[in-house]
């Protein structure tokens, strides 16, 4: 009881001298706010942009080749063998993309399409895109694709792989960003953390001699720092959800134009609150470690023990 | 009481500040250290609160050996020793008040009482009205007398002074002095570093005269 | 002569405080280091891409349909027209695609491969891909293509405008990025050496109090902590080249591996040494600025002058 | 020379420190200035140093209005004093020389100048020896010597003293004051704020004496 209020007014008094001293405090929970926000929102980024590659961009798809062309129900039967594949659990869903609309993209998308006008036939088959779902595995995903192929409705079919090692790749290379930039931060926000709690502790190295010679006892003399370096590392972080909300504010506008030209409707949301209170835990743990490595240290030089 | 068998004192540069001293100060004594500059006395004072450490010899503080106390009993040790430092220690941007608390507070007293014992405290020596002022406000010798507020307020088992009146006018040192000779009366033991002779001749007190680092018989006294 | 001697005095004197106490100073350089590496990182990035994007990637294309489709001779009419027309000031480069290799082309793009083969005969006209140079202004660009689309030889032409559009978009938003960070990363590093310099001005409270007392005027109490300021912003731009090599490095691998998947070779460079001393210089101005504005603010506090 | 005219000090709280003293102090003089703990002494020093600044009256040292003086000034007003301050004041992480060689560093003499004057000083107050300690490696009243080395160095035209033989044996405290007599002859204005009749007595020199701020008769002077 007397132990927890004593904690309770070291905490008290940890925050009345933050709140006494606005402008360094302001200064330091800046510094941790923006070194926090910088890989909250490039996570954000990669987080949003990964699921909408999933979804929409580089999905896997096997194209299967019907061999019914020519035939007068030829869109019926297709549409019927769509219907039965569906009922495979891999699949998530299906196109049918008949020879006409094939043949009215590929204009399209080639730019051949004056050209193409005085073709004597449709030469195209009637064509079904199918969409595993994206969780496959990758040998999950060509056993489904020797299944598909051997079936025979099928003309022929293609796998097309290069969207996997693509993916893979732009991951792959954002992951690392992600995972560099959050140590970097990590790194920096101990830093920053450790060097206020070293100034803190120069400030009140008098307090912290007399204390020691009047009888204080190391963890007394230590606790209000841990305090310090905790709260600063919590109140760090929630500047930082406050500066990468602006951050996503700014860079929100650009990447909508940029979306937009992209025939995609992307918006980056703002962060969830359950990851805010994750990193503002974790930054308040990083804050109480760093201060206790750095107390131990200059506490170590200031108030020695005779030997 | 303290008992010093044989004790040196070797600085780290090899200055040997303390030579072969030994003596016996009982419960309830009021005893002064005097000697020149340098001879020792306020080294001698921090074996005591084992500030510093023996070289060679025992130091013992109520039947307990300094030089097998653990790291973490010297904090309770140190706060059984009430100590009134050379320089005043005080705490500047904290009030009077707060500073003669101090002792209490890390102790774990309760707040009512700590309150009651501080205002006690600076009612011995006369500074009860600027409790709530801040050291800086104080003159030289009022900042002392708040330093010896705070040695005497956690009522210590032994209490030591390292020039507790080089700043105080002749009244206010011999009112201070006989503040000190009250506690070695309810048996605490007093240790008081001093140059001002009037005091050793105004109290019949023991005296441990320093020379060079040595006990040397009490030739100084006049 | 004198002065500038105290000078250097003073500058000798800071570095050798901050050799001595080499473990503060590391710190401190590590994070300005960090703060600075990573506007570096990205701005060398986003250059490389800008550089690679405007010479390869989404560079404007006009294509030109020709109308000597069937005709013997086409292959060697197709390329004749295209030396003639290389004779424009405006265009950079031409290739000629045949109908053969557009069919080719096509059967890997679009997946149609084995439903193709049996086409009587190639539908495809001869194609013209016409680049114009990169630097080309939008309305001459259009103007270029009235131009090409009037002449007799071509049956259709079309202009891909997308690309502008979209490059336009990815710069501005990879320049706000840039521009963002840069800021952000200046206020880091101005709220660094401030509260390093805070630090320093706390550490030696005692000596600036003595020697303002002695009759040290108020330019002697803080010419070494502009050195102070100023050095840290200095060394800290070097760390910041050491730590945005280490990352540049870090990163070259995946991006290699995504280029390849592009068919690019395209590679980040490290950073060039007048960069590196710009920066340099900037952050010892910006240093020596925060230095200032500390000092001056601290030592209104620590000692005021009575009035 | 230091004259007063009709000087009040009024502190940012109301207290009242100093209240219509008048005095002045040829060049060559050597003054002695007593009173209570809180009478006002180190007051009175500070507005001679432009550390406080007088509320009513003037302050003129060798002529010049303090109450007139530009915050540049100040600084090169201080530097014709020498100060040995109540707290010792030193700086711990320079050595005992450096600490001594502060005033002639900021004055901005030559490196060889700065030696030779540093030994000097060093050996009138008898520490030459530990020129290159450290200060925490010094008794108390050797780092009062310290500080009264570091006063002395500069050659000053005013030399103000606090309370400089608080820590130091009778016999050191003799020496001290014979070297500030020494420096009054040379035509220095020396004026001591001290708690220590016996100096009063020894030397022949004038006597302030402040009660509650107000210059007195020099009653106290048994
Ligand atoms: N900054 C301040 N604000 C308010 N009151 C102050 C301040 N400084 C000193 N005083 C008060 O002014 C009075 C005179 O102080 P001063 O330090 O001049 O005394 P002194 O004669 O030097 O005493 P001592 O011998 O104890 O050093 C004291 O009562 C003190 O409380
Ligand atoms: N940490 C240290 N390292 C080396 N020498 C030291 C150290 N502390 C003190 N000394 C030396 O030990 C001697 C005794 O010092 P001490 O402080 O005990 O003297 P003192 O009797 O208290 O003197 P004063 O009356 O001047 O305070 C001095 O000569 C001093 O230089
Ligand atoms: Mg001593
Ligand atoms: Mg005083």
């Amino acid at each position: 009881m007397t132990y927890l209020l004593r904690h309770l007014q070291v905490l008290f008094d940890t925050l009345g001298r933050m709140w006494k001293a606005p402008l360094p405090t302001l200064m330091t929970l800046t510094m941790l706010g923006i070194a926090m926000a910088l890989p909250l929102v490039l996570y954000k980024i990669v987080d949003s942009l990964a699921e909408v590659a999933g979804q929409w961009h580089e999905r896997p798809r096997i194209s299967l080749f019907l061999n019914f062309a020519n035939d007068r129900n030829m869109d019926e039967r297709a549409i019927a063998f769509a219907r039965n594949l569906l009922q495979m659990p891999a699949i998530d869903d299906i196109e049918y993309i008949s020879p006409s609309a094939a043949l009215a993209e590929f204009k399209r998308v080639s730019g051949f399409g004056l050209a193409m006008d005085n073709l004597p036939e449709n030469p195209l088959p009637p064509l079904l895109a199918v969409y595993p779902y994206p969780t496959q595995e990758r040998a999950q995903l060509e056993q489904l694709f020797a299944q598909l192929a051997a079936m025979p409705e099928v003309a022929s079919a293609s796998l097309d792989q290069a969207w996997l090692q693509r993916l893979a790749a732009i991951l792959a290379l954002f992951k690392r960003g992600v995972w560099m930039l959050s140590v970097l931060m990590a790194v920096g926000v101990m830093l920053i953390i450790s060097n206020t709690v070293r100034l803190g502790v120069v400030n009140r190295s008098d307090e912290i001699e007399i204390i020691d010679q009047i009888g204080g006892p190391r963890a007394f003399i230590r606790r209000p720092f841990l305090y310090f370096g905790a709260l600063h590392g919590l109140f760090g972080a929630l500047f930082a959800a406050v500066i990468g909300h602006a951050g996503l504010y700014l860079l929100g506008k650009p990447i909508a134009t940029l979306a937009a030209l992209y025939d995609s409707s992307f918006k980056i949301g703002w962060f969830d609150s359950t990851a805010i209170a994750a990193v503002a835990l974790s930054a308040a743990a990083l804050g109480w470690v760093a201060a206790r490595i750095t107390v131990d240290w200059r506490l170590h030089r200031l108030i020695p023990v005779a030997s | 009481m303290i008992r010093f068998s044989q004790v040196f004192k070797r600085y780290p540069n090899g200055f040997e500040a303390l030579k072969n001293v030994s003596f016996y100060l009982p419960s309830g004594s009021m005893t002064f250290l005097t000697g020149h500059s340098g001879a020792g006395k306020s080294t001698l004072l921090k074996l005591i609160t084992r500030s510093e450490l023996a070289s060679n010899g025992q130091v013992l503080v109520d039947e307990r050996n300094l030089s097998r106390l653990w790291r973490h009993q010297i904090a309770a040790h140190r706060r059984a020793i009430g100590n009134v430092f050379q320089e005043h220690k005080l705490l500047y941007d904290r009030t009077i008040e707060d500073n003669v608390a101090l002792p209490l507070v890390v102790a774990g007293l309760e707040y009512k009482e700590i309150g009651r014992r501080v205002r006690a405290a600076l009612d011995k020596v006369g500074l009860l009205a600027k409790a709530k002022y801040y050291p800086r406000r104080l003159s030289g010798g009022e900042q002392q007398r708040v330093g010896i507020a705070r040695a005497v307020v956690g009522r210590p088992r032994i209490l030591l002074a390292d020039e507790p009146t080089g700043n105080l006018d002749p009244q206010l040192s011999d009112e201070i002095m006989r503040l000190f000779f009250m506690f070695s009366q309810v048996d605490v033991t007093v240790l008081i570093a001093t140059h001002d002779y009037r005091h050793i001749r105004a109290h019949s007190a023991a005296v441990l005269a320093l020379k060079e680092g040595r006990l040397v018989e009490d030739e100084a006294t006049p």
